[in-house]
């Protein structure tokens, strides 16, 4: 039982965030598959579409928060899902690590990528 | 005392058409969310091909040089197969939306006695955004 | 038993002739383990109507019942007729070692939640008219099987007794006679999750329960619940018990299935009191930010 | 073996309060039951608990209801010690965070009763005995003591002297249902028995299945006389299938009883010309028995309990749970066709005999809650008065157990220079003899006070013995039939309705199960949770029981509280101002009778005409 007496709980914070993420994501994520599906379709883009696009402040940092909230709602998750199905001790610890790695990759690499598209880079 | 022994299909999923709507809201919800985080790693791997789209490397397509960014993308998007995967994609996404919207109500405590109304609400309008997205994303494909 | 056929009270209820001791298991299994001849119930006089049944069967000391199986009944039908009645008649008149826990008859001891066509329900609180044919009894799942329907309860106890679920109020009013005051309105927000029974309906239906055995479970966190709403007790005592619901097992491991609520007998709304804790845990958390 | 100081046998509301309160004292207590406690049978008790916690009110009222309720068969200083400790143990249950109804002001909730001259009951909605029960349970949990769940307790161990107020009980032998482990349970300072009521005598009852009388019977045959066993409670509106309780509630608010011509019995054959359905239990269960008896009933079994006439609304407002229960157990919806009701025992006014410290004559033997009779309930229990016995005298039970000076007791237990014999009832056959050392008789030694270990280890070695000798036993009778032949007998000739010539009837049918049960046997060669053994050695107990309110009829020539005698309908002060006790003396019951004590601390409760 009460192993953990500290205020600060993962779990909840976890919990907490997901929704916080998931909430931000609605908006974020329909207005990204309408801009892209619908308003300009994706057989159609191309790399100067982009460009152009992504030279906009806002669109730009809309895009990167929106990787940061996609990737930590996403791997977070994941991490619950498999943390749910039972995963315990060093299993545990790799799997989080694994995960940490993988998204910091995936927020780094996703960076880039819209950095080299608002051809800052 | 009691013995443990293995009971089969009474332990695990096996019963699922004993199912729920809320057990049922889950295991979509799982399966919507795992689809979208390894949508996202592929879909930025796709668009790392900006990198070199950005230095003004190219690609032959019919004998032009075209951007490999904007080669890369159009020829995926000429696949029908792509296309196909891609309303996979807006179900998937819209159903975790909405289910995500019926679970951070839940969150909320609004509306749980409609629980299960609400998963069948969000199966069904999936269904019917998804039917009619179908046209757009069809339209300029060449097979 | 066939000395006493001519006993005037005894009802009137077909008696299996072939029944046999369990020392030949193969006998046992082909005629006293259940499969009743359905001729001779249709002799009975209750309007001529069975009930099909069949019950699972299992006891790891019994050599013809280690290995897990069904056995058939088939009861005379009465209006009214609980699940509880039915397995009731056919230990009674077929089958004297069908085992299954049973009391209060009534929805009040918890004893009697079984597996009932693919959902946990209380026999006593079921009636047979309203089940599909046959009728599928098994021990709850995801609990150990002892023997036949009953399951070992020690975890679900467990669980229950993690919470810390009892009054911890030190403060008390001043004189024997003086009783602390509760507003109504609180009454009544905590009143569903009194009623739990301790059945364990709930906590068979949760699969997250079923894949974590360290998850509290739907019935623990609502006899938190049920303290930690109780304005009779004092802020303090609701933050201790916050923290030991916000472990890692607490109620973040609730995915909002619902099915422990769609199978309480007592209708408390188990998934509404978790998410209210959740949120509360949130909140208190929030205030050191 | 296991060694406690306190054993409390039975976890329902007095077993728990007794472990309690023992515990509080100082001891090392331990519970062992054949239910989890929450299963025991406490928790479906609806209507609450009366105590005089208000103003206007005070126990000396509540005193005098009980005692005219009880037909001044009670004894004075029980009821007052019952009604004076009432309060405070009501409100030490609030402390506990018992979740009682509340008034406006915060304060719990009291409601009117029948027989009560003040709205006395506290309650916690329609389910006081559930939240009762559970919160004593929580504070079990919270002193962490010990309790073995699922053991069922066989018998006691009992020293033998000749004379049973020589005898010195030290402790009990149970068996574990789940692995089927037969061990021996030594008590340093007493045995507290709370086994509950002993309803399953009756083919129809309120009672649960546990409910089988077995600490009656262990008692009994230890030599603890069993007090004024006639007086059986029935509750004239219980679901004929279940025997699950319809409360009094619906023929408050107007519901009326038909028999099967659609006539309103109770006015048009005259039962009740004034109060018709509201008239007395009892009265009313006569009437409905009447009906049935002469031809009138619904499928010769039971009458029509309508309250459809009331109309949906003001039924969903008042009665709703009424409708549940009616559809989940009977499947039957009240607001379209009338709900089909029968008597059913309900509540055993005697048990064990005990005194106010819950001491039994044998030394270190006690008895608390349905089981026991302090006699606070005489002839009539009222409702609302078992649940205050249970916390009151549970707690005086464990408290005494454990060393706690209580003062000199002012009833007697036991045979003694202050009882009578009973001389003039004729039997109908010799009762008890046949078939009486199933068991291993406890308290037949050779004569000698052995060492304690040395009777536990006897007498856990008798019941080895025992149970491998029904298991192995290949064929023979069923438990389940006997049980059902005896609940049927009592359920025809020891109901409601009681004729001398009946209960003879009913006394040679118990002789006969007697016999019978010689010849039982277990089918299930299991060790592992097995009921069939279980319920095997239940039935036995229940023929002990059985007979003894059969016996207790038969002599109690009159008409008194509960129980009728249609020789004799009137009460008869005259000589039956007096307990009926009877004792297992050498495999044969003994009877005989003592006095009821009517002075109490300040007044002496003359008996009065009983009406209301
Ligand atoms: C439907 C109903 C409604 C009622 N309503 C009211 C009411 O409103 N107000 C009121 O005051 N009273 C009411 N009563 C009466 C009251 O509830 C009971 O008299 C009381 O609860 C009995 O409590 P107990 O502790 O003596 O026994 P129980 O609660 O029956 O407990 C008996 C215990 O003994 C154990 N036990 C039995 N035999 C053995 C054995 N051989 N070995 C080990 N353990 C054993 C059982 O496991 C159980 O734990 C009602 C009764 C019924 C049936
Ligand atoms: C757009 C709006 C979105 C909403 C409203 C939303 C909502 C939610 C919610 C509430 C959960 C938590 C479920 C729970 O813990 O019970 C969740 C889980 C999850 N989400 Fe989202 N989400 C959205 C977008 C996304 C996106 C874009 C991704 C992918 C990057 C994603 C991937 C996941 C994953 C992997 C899970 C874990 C699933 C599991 O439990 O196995 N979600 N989502
Ligand atoms: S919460 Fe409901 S289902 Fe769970 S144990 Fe309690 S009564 Fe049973
Ligand atoms: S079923 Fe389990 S997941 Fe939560 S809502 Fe109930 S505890
Ligand atoms: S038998 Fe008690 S709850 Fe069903």
């Amino acid at each position: 039982m009460a192993e953990r007496y500290s205020s600060f709980t993962p779990g909840g914070t976890g919990w907490f965030l997901q929704r916080i993420t998931a909430a931000f994501l609605v908006v974020v994520l329909a207005f990204h598959f309408f801009l892209l599906h619908f308003v300009n379709h994706a057989y159609e883009v191309t790399f100067m579409g982009t460009q152009a696009r992504m030279e906009n402040v806002g669109y730009f940092l809309t895009m990167v928060l929106f990787l940061i909230t996609a990737t930590f709602h996403g791997v977070n998750g994941v991490y619950n899902a498999l943390v749910n199905q039972g995963l315990e001790g060093t299993q545990k610890k790799a799997v989080l690590g694994v995960l940490v790695v993988a998204a910091l990759a995936l927020v780094g690499q996703g960076t880039y990528v819209a950095l080299t598209m608002a051809g800052m880079i | 005392m009691s013995q443990s022994y293995n009971r089969g299909l009474i332990e695990d999923f096996g019963r699922w058409k004993e199912f729920s709507a809320g057990m049922w809201a889950w295991i979509f919800h799982k399966f919507t969310g795992w689809m979208l985080i390894g949508y996202l790693f592929t879909h930025i791997a796709v668009l790392s091909t900006s990198i070199g789209g950005a230095q003004g490397e190219t690609t032959m397509v019919d004998g032009e040089a075209v951007n490999i960014y904007t080669a890369t993308l159009q020829g995926l998007e000429g696949l029908f197969l792509v296309r196909l995967l891609e309303v996979g994609l807006l179900a998937v996404a819209v159903f975790h939306i909405l289910n995500g919207l019926r679970l951070l109500m839940i969150d909320l405590g609004v509306g749980l006695d409609a629980q299960d109304k609400s998963f069948y609400a969000s199966l069904v309008l999936t269904g019917a955004i998804t039917v009619a997205s179908v046209p757009t994303f069809l339209t300029g494909v060449s097979v | 038993m066939s000395t006493q056929q001519a006993e005037p009270e005894s009802q009137e209820a077909p008696k299996d002739p072939e029944m046999q001791g369990a020392e030949s298991p193969a006998a046992e299994k082909q005629k006293g383990g259940g499969m009743v001849d359905q001729t001779s119930t249709d002799a009975s006089e209750l309007e001529g109507e069975t009930v099909h049944i069949k019950v699972f069967r299992y006891d790891p000391e019994v050599e013809a019942k280690q290995e897990p199986r069904f056995d058939d009944f088939h009861v005379p039908f009465e209006k009214g007729m609980t699940v509880l009645d039915a397995v009731m008649y056919a230990r009674d008149e077929y089958d004297s070692s069908l085992t299954f826990r049973h009391s209060c008859r009534q929805a009040v001891c918890g004893s009697d939640a079984f597996f009932v066509n693919g959902k946990q329900r209380l026999g006593c609180k079921t009636q047979i008219a309203d089940l599909e044919q046959p009728v599928r009894i098994e021990p709850l799942p995801h609990q150990e099987v002892v023997k036949d329907l009953v399951v070992d309860m020690d975890h679900f106890y467990d669980q229950m007794h993690t919470v810390e679920p009892y009054f911890q109020q030190e403060d008390l009013p001043d004189g024997e006679l003086e009783e602390q005051r509760q507003s109504r309105e609180n009454r009544e927000k905590v009143k569903m999750s009194t009623r739990c029974i301790w059945c364990g309906a709930c906590m068979s239906s949760c699969n997250i329960a079923a894949g974590d055995n360290e998850y509290l479970g739907p019935a623990a966190i609502n006899k938190a619940y049920r303290f930690a709403m109780d304005e009779r007790e004092d802020e303090e005592i609701k933050e201790h018990r916050l923290r030991i619901l916000e472990q890692e097992h607490g109620v973040w491991r609730c995915q909002t299935q619902f099915s422990c609520t769609e199978v309480c007998p007592k209708d408390i709304p188990l998934t509404e009191h978790i998410q209210e804790l959740k949120r509360e845990a949130v909140k208190k958390n929030l205030k050191f930010w | 073996m296991y060694e406690h100081d306190v054993i409390v046998v039975g976890a329902g509301g007095a077993g728990l309060r007794a472990a309690i309160a023992a515990h509080e004292a100082g001891a090392d207590v331990a519970m062992v039951s054949k239910l989890h406690p929450v299963r025991s049978h406490t928790g479906a008790a609806e209507g609450g608990i009366n105590a005089a916690l208000r103003e206007g009110d005070d126990w000396e009222l509540h005193a005098y209801d009980t005692m005219k309720g009880s037909d001044y068969l009670a004894d004075a200083p029980a009821v007052e010690t019952l009604t004076q400790n009432s309060p405070e143990e009501t409100i030490n249950l609030e402390h506990w965070g018992m979740p009682f109804s509340r008034e406006d002001d915060g304060r719990v909730s009291q409601r009117p009763f029948g027989g009560l001259s003040f709205p006395r009951t506290t309650y916690a909605g329609a389910e006081t005995g559930h939240h009762l029960l559970h919160v004593m349970y929580e504070q079990v949990v919270k002193r962490g003591i010990q309790v073995y769940d699922e053991w069922y307790v066989m018998d006691l161990v009992t020293t033998d002297e000749p004379d049973p107020n020589d005898r010195e009980c030290h402790g009990v032998v149970g068996y574990d249902v789940q692995s089927g482990k037969i061990e021996g349970f030594k008590a340093h300072d007493g045995v507290i028995l709370a086994t509950g009521g002993p309803g399953q005598a009756f083919d129809h009852t309120t009672n649960a299945v546990s409910c089988t009388g077995d600490g009656h019977a262990m008692a009994y045959r230890a030599g603890a006389p069993l007090e004024d066993m006639e007086f059986i409670q029935f509750h004239p509106t219980s679901l004929p299938s279940t025997g699950v309780l319809i409360s009094e509630g619906v023929r408050g608010e107007g519901g009326i009883l038909y028999n099967n011509e659609g006539e309103r019995f109770m006015f048009e054959h005259g039962y009740a010309n004034n109060d018709g359905e509201l008239a007395s239990r009892d009265v009313v269960a006569r009437a409905e028995l009447t009906e049935v008896n002469e031809g009138r009933g619904v499928n010769d079994e039971y009458v029509h309990l309508d309250m459809r006439h009331l109309g949906e609304e003001r039924i969903m407002d008042r009665l709703e749970n009424i409708l549940h229960l009616a559809e989940d157990f009977e499947g039957v919806d009240g607001l379209i066709e009338p709900m089909p009701v029968k008597p059913g025992q309900h509540y055993a006014m005697g048990g064990i005999e005990v005194d106010e410290h819950g001491q039994t004559c044998v030394d270190g033997l006690y008895a608390a809650g349905e089981c026991a009779c302090v006699s606070v309930h005489g002839g009539n229990r009222l409702g609302g008065n078992a649940l205050p016995e249970l916390i009151v005298f549970g707690k005086r039970a464990g408290r005494h157990a454990a060393g706690d000076d209580l003062g000199e007791p002012e009833i007697k237990t036991g045979y003694g220079d202050d009882v009578e014999d009973e001389t003039d009832t004729e039997l109908p056959v010799a009762p008890g003899k046949a078939g009486l050392d199933t068991t291993g008789s406890v308290a037949a030694d050779g004569g000698v006070t052995a060492e304690a270990d040395g009777i536990l280890e006897r007498s856990v070695e008798a019941a080895r013995e025992h149970v491998d000798s029904l298991i192995e036993k290949e064929d023979g009778v069923q438990h389940a039939e006997i049980r059902a032949k005896l609940q049927r007998a009592m359920t025809d000739y020891v109901n409601v309705f009681r004729t001398g010539d009946g209960i003879r009837k009913a006394l040679k049918i118990i002789r006969e199960c007697r016999q019978e049960y010689q010849n039982v046997y277990v089918d299930d060669p299991s060790r592992t949770f097995n009921t069939d053994l279980q319920q095997t050695i239940e039935t036995r107990n229940l023929i002990d029981v059985a007979e003894t309110i059969a016996l207790g009829a038969l002599v109690r020539n009159e008409f008194r509280g509960a129980h009728w005698r249609q020789e004799n309908q009137t009460r008869d002060d005259e000589n039956w101002l007096k307990h009926t006790l009877i004792s297992w003396d050498d495999g044969e019951p003994s009877i005989f009778y003592r006095p009821v004590i009517l002075d109490g601390e300040n007044k002496t409760y003359e008996p009065k005409e009983r009406s209301y």
